[in-house]
């Protein structure tokens, strides 16, 4: 509690009378960078704007800093955010949008100026200054809106799907970039995504929701070696789930015994985990895909279609074709039953 | 969408309560003293209004040439739509430029040209004799074929502007498909750009219909005393004799005929589909 | 905003002051020949009273309607009407007594124009005579009968039941086609016949005018006030003498009731009634005068209805006979004529 | 496709009938003559002059001014944020407002006059001119609406969100940040406002007074009692007002959009 930065106690986010988060407990510690992820509608978003004081609290408070700023208006909160869309102001050019928070607080013109210009630089725009936001490119938008943001030395940073707007290119470049800021402010930033990589390659720690409840909090080799809740296995690839009933598992279409003793719960094997060509268990193959170092395969199999996946130097099974496989217990996730 | 309603209530009421208060409420008033009678609640007024051979016919007029004039106005509309819609960028925006132009200037300068044009010694008639069409001057002026042109003019460009904007909104290419699937023109009117476009009518179809019957200046101008329509009669009602009665009971029938051809044209364009 | 938020409500109540600041005489007349009425009446008298002439103009019928709707809250001060209008308004009490000895030109009228609706209600200021406005060059009209005639067929207008003139051609017209009665109502049902062959109905003298102008309309009653419109046109127009005579009314003056301006109301009317303002108006051939002082020249004369001689031959209409017959008129007109 | 002849030809009667006759009036007002006539009898300038020196016309002009100026002011000063919390919150009672604020399009503008002459000028004690002006800024209010409505709509709510976590109250990103990218808006809304209002009959029609006459009403008596081409005069010279105005307005606003 007291370590944390960011707080968020109880803290319940509704739209009219639809409950969105219904009891959200958070610690964020000074300096970090934490990614609030999950599937659309999960309330990662709406608890950002909660945190931003874009969103009122149905319940629950949030403290910034050790003050609770349940009740603080926006405007008053020292937090910024970058807006998906960016939200630049079409009608300034890239220095005035930088300047605009400056001005608001009527620092004198020099520091504003400087402000302004070493923002500019940071992101790599100082060249830019005078363009209006029409007149730049999707990533110029993005580094001018961070800009803005950053010149207001805010105490917490929010970034709504920093990356998603961008091409692939782009978003590697950015993502560095990101983490460049942070190290050389040490801003506590919490940003928002649905992409589980952004989240793994950019977070300290990943904070995964879902219906608006904490599905797992931890760092990126937690969520992604160790995850708790099938929901968390599935977001991080463990697709083929089953459940343990003494020594077989048992999927949609049927059940198969297994070599290894394993807890009650479940257990979870990623594509390429599942052992191809010699095996226990009969597949056929339903579906096969050719992507670049891998290929995919849908099998079905006693337990329902399980998907798997081969180095693609390995010689290709033909659609339709009968083999042998293995769900072998070394790859095999074991998730605990719950309570 | 910003969560505080209380606070967008207190920036949408003063609007509300300004053209409620001053606009409605009197309004409601004037259109409530024609169901009364002599202090009582009654339909006697319009009874009594309907019963009169004048009213009668002028309200007939006015229905007749409220249709008449959106019919025509959808006719010219639609050729005049799809000649714009198919011209280049430029010279669309230009043409339709042109079109609405008319819609800015007063009333009065449109209708009072009329005079000019359709009098004794206007041009139609010198061009009627100079055709050796007729011998003698045809009486144009103070007949409704005047009202009808002025109101064509007048409420046009509403048609074609409804009409522009519903076919630019046509998938691309439909028509020409159509031709290729072996429709004629007639056919690819009624099949494809009718169907397609029936939004736009609607919504012209009723500006012009419910223009046409609330005009003042045009029927007032070309038509006088001798052409009267609901318009022109409610205030030779209220000058000449001061009988509000009537004129409530006007101005209910032509808000209940605005919303009703609204209606009407809506429910036709979805029992079409 | 601010700035024209400010500006609007500085104009509004620089436009209210100043409308405040000058002593005010409203007065409602007829709509003819105002040009004319400005040079020879309101302007010198807007000098003498050092006072503001606002001037409302309308038919008789319209401004009495108007009177009417106001009496609350009277908006005119003094207004000119047809003598029948104004006993219209007496009945309904929205006129105030005359105090004639606030009016010392009084005595000089002609004795039918002292006192013509009773109670000292109104004064007369003008006679005239009605009789057919037609182009000689084109037609000769020797007989009320001739406006429904082949001659003028589709180029005649008549005045609209209405207005002053209205009730004065039924009738006259009642007299050349010999039908006898004060409801008119052959003569009403005679026009409805040949509806077809009339261009329209006039609501005023003025709008006639330009009709005949446009030659529109080549035949029309009108009263004699009117006369200045055509006698100097670019046509031939003439003054018709029909065998059945002419007919003509009065004019009179009254002040509506509680009008809080009688002083200045007083001073206006003995202005306009006095021998040197009737002379001039009569010598403009605006009026033809009430003031049996007057004298003007042979030439003169013959544009107007001047004359004790002539007054007594027109063929007037009782104002109380028009009051009280003129709504069966109207309801028979309005059935027959105009639909 | 129909051959281009064709096309032109329709188009080109269309605009004829439309816009023909104006240069009719334009051409009635050039006569040397004293009487509305076409052709006209020779050219001269006299009767344009001429609209100028009739004292009635300078005053109903400057009335007609005020009420399309301020008129349509203080109908953007009640419909701005109108159409502002139309667009950004979910009032209670939306459509209600919305169809409240409406109504003046729907209602014939002849009763509109007749009532608020019947119900404020007459028992309140309400002069006309504050009647007028009353009526006219109910009138352009629904434009207003609609037009300030589709340009808010037309520009993201985030940048407000924006601006205030940069430290701006609500009001202050209204002003700064709104207002700025709505201007064209507002302004398109204005002329609309304007146009609508000066040409607005039928609501003058029973609110006029004694010396209290818009132009439009002016221009209608004036026209019944005389029949010389200054009518015909001042109506070219309105009629280019507008298209000056509306010439202007498409030029830097893409105006036609909007109507």
């Amino acid at each position: 509690m007291s370590s944390a930065f960011v707080s968020l106690q109880n803290v319940s986010l509704a739209y009219g009378k639809t409950v969105v988060v219904p009891d959200l407990r958070l610690d964020i510690r000074k300096g970090e960078l934490v990614a609030l992820l999950g599937p659309s509608g999960c309330g990662k978003t709406t608890t950002m704007r909660a945190i931003a004081g874009l969103m009122s609290l149905h319940a629950g408070s949030i403290s910034i800093d050790g003050v609770d700023m349940s009740r603080t208006p926006a405007n008053k909160r020292g937090v910024g955010l970058v807006f998906q869309s960016y939200a630049l102001f079409p009608h300034l050019n890239a220095f005035e949008n930088v300047a605009f928070g400056l001005r608001l607080k009527k620092l004198p013109r020099t520091e504003i100026i400087g402000r302004v210009e070493h923002g500019l630089s940071t992101v790599g725009l100082s060249h830019l200054a005078q363009r209006k936001p029409a007149e730049m490119s999707g990533g110029q938008q993005q580094r001018l809106s961070l800009a803005r943001s950053l010149v207001m030395e805010p105490k917490v940073l929010l970034l709504d799907e920093p990356l998603s707007n961008l091409d692939a290119r782009l978003r590697l470049e950015m993502r560095t970039e990101l983490q460049r800021v942070q190290r050389d402010t040490g801003i506590t930033m919490i940003f928002v995504t649905h992409d589980q990589s952004e989240a793994l390659a950019l977070a300290d720690r990943i904070v995964l929701m879902k219906d608006g409840v904490i599905e797992q909090l931890g760092t990126a080799d937690d969520l992604y070696n160790r995850p708790e809740t099938e929901f968390a296995a599935d977001f991080f690839g463990f697709e083929n789930i089953f459940e343990v009933s003494g020594s077989s598992i048992r999927g949609p279409q049927g059940s198969v015994s297994i070599s290894f003793t394993a807890k009650a719960g479940h257990l979870a094997w990623r594509p390429g985990a599942v052992k191809i060509g010699s095996g226990p268990h009969k597949a056929t193959v339903r579906g096969v895909a050719f992507a670049g170092e891998h290929r995919e395969y849908v099998f079905d199999t006693g337990l329902g279609q399980i998907k798997a996946s081969a180095p693609a130097g390995e010689p290709a099974y033909e659609l339709g074709a009968s083999l042998s496989f293995d769900l072998p217990e070394d790859g095999a996730l074991s998730i605990p039953a719950k309570n | 969408m910003f969560q505080n309603n209380r606070e967008g209530l207190a920036l949408a009421l003063p609007a509300a309560v300004f053209t409620a208060a001053l606009f409605l409420l009197p309004v409601g008033i004037l259109l409530s003293e024609a169901f009364q009678v002599d202090g009582q609640w009654s339909l006697q007024g319009y009874f009594d209004f309907a019963a009169k051979p004048l009213n009668q016919v002028v309200f007939l007029r006015t229905l007749k040439l409220g249709f008449l004039v959106a019919f025509v106005s959808a006719i010219i509309g639609y050729a005049a739509a799809f000649c714009i819609v198919n011209l280049d960028g430029k010279h669309r925006g230009r043409v339709f430029g042109l079109v609405v132009l008319p819609l800015m200037i007063s009333p009065v300068a449109r209708t009072y040209a009329w005079i000019v044009i359709l009098g004794r010694t206007g041009i139609v008639n010198d061009a009627i004799q100079g055709l050796g069409l007729s011998d003698t001057p045809i009486r144009l002026l103070f007949t409704e074929t005047a009202v009808f042109l002025g109101l064509l003019q007048l409420f046009l460009p509403l048609m074609i502007i409804s009409l522009v904007s519903a076919m630019e909104n046509l998938p691309k290419d439909v028509v020409p498909a159509a031709r290729v699937l072996g429709a004629n023109w007639l056919q690819v009117f009624t099949r494809v750009i009718l169907p397609l476009t029936k939004d736009g009518l609607v919504l012209g179809g009723t500006l012009v219909f419910t223009g046409s019957l609330t005009a003042y200046i045009t029927p007032a101008i070309l038509g006088g005393s001798k052409v009267l329509m609901l318009e022109t009669l409610l205030y030779q009602r209220v000058n000449v004799a001061n009988d509000f009665v009537s004129a409530g009971i006007i101005a209910t029938i032509l808000i209940v005929m605005s919303f009703g051809a609204n209606l009407l044209l809506k429910r036709i364009s979805a029992a079409r589909s | 905003m601010k700035v024209l938020l400010a500006l609007t409500t500085a104009l509004f109540l620089t436009s209210g002051v100043a409308q405040a600041a000058d002593k005010k005489l409203t007065i409602s007349v007829y709509s003819f020949a105002q040009d004319a009425f400005k040079k020879a009446l309101y302007d010198p008298f807007e000098k003498i009273c050092n006072c503001e002439l606002v001037v409302e103009t309308g038919n008789s019928v319209e401004r009495m309607a108007k009177i009417e709707a106001n009496a609350a809250n009277p908006v005119v001060d003094m207004a000119v009407m047809s003598s029948h209008d104004a006993l219209a308004l007496a009945r309904k009490g929205l006129l105030q007594p005359l105090d004639t000895s606030k009016i010392p030109s009084h005595a000089d009228l002609y004795k039918s124009a002292q006192d013509p609706i009773g109670n000292n209600m109104a004064v007369g200021y003008g006679f005239y005579a009605t009789s057919i406005v037609y182009r000689s060059d084109l037609v000769e009209i020797d007989s009320w009968a001739d406006l429904l005639s082949e001659k003028v067929k589709g180029r005649v207008a008549l005045p609209n039941i209405t207005g002053t003139q209205g009730p004065l051609t039924l009738h006259m017209l009642s007299k050349a086609l010999g039908h006898e009665g004060i409801d008119f109502s052959k003569t009403i049902d005679a026009i409805g016949e040949k509806k077809e062959d009339i261009v329209t109905f006039y609501g005023r003298s003025s709008q006639l005018a330009q009709l005949m102008l446009q030659e529109e309309v080549i035949a029309a009653p009108v009263g004699r006030f009117a006369w200045s419109r055509f006698s100097g046109a670019k046509f031939p127009f003439k003054w018709a003498e029909p065998k059945e005579g002419q007919t003509g009314g009065m004019n009179v003056m009254l002040m509506t009731k509680g009008n809080g301006n009688e002083e200045l109301a007083y001073q206006f009317m003995e202005y306009w009634l006095s021998n040197e303002t009737q002379t001039r108006i009569a010598e403009m051939k605006l009026d033809s005068p009430a003031n049996a002082k007057v004298v003007v020249s042979d030439e003169i004369a013959e544009s107007l209805t001047y004359g004790a001689e002539l007054i007594n031959s027109l063929n007037m209409l009782d104002s109380g006979a028009i009051i009280d017959n003129r709504d069966g008129w109207v309801e028979r007109w309005n059935e027959k004529v105009v639909n | 496709m129909t051959g281009t002849w064709a096309s032109r030809l329709i188009i080109g009667l269309t605009l004829t009938f439309l816009i023909g006759p104006f240069f009719i009036i334009i051409a009635a007002g050039l006569s040397a003559g004293d009487f509305l006539a076409f052709p006209p009898d020779g050219l001269s300038l006299k009767w344009y002059l001429k609209v100028f020196e009739v004292e009635s016309f300078r005053e109903s002009f400057a009335l007609s001014m005020f009420l399309a100026v301020f008129g349509t002011i203080a109908a953007l000063i009640l419909g701005v944020p109108a159409a502002y919390a139309i667009s950004r919150y979910q009032i209670p009672y939306g459509e209600t407002i919305k169809t409240i604020v409406a109504a003046p399009i729907i209602v014939p503008g002849i009763i509109v006059g007749l009532a608020l002459l019947r119900y404020l000028v007459v028992p309140l004690n309400f002069t006309i001119t504050l009647a007028l002006f009353l009526a006219h800024t109910a009138l352009v209010l629904p434009y207003a609406v609609r037009v300030v409505s589709s340009s808010l709509n037309n520009l993201r709510s985030d940048m407000e969100e924006a601006a205030v976590l940069l430290g701006c109250s609500r009001l202050g990103a209204f002003f700064r940040v709104v207002l700025p990218n709505i201007q064209s808006g507002v302004l398109a809304a204005f002329i609309l406002g304007f146009v609508t209002s000066f040409n607005q009959v039928p609501v003058s029609l029973f609110l006029s007074g004694p010396g209290v006459r818009t132009l439009p009403i002016d221009m209608l008596s004036y026209m019944e009692i005389t029949y010389d081409p200054s009518v015909a005069a001042l109506s070219a010279l309105l009629a280019l007002m507008s298209v000056v105005i509306v010439f202007v307005a498409e030029k830097f606003l893409g105006f036609s959009r909007y109507v």
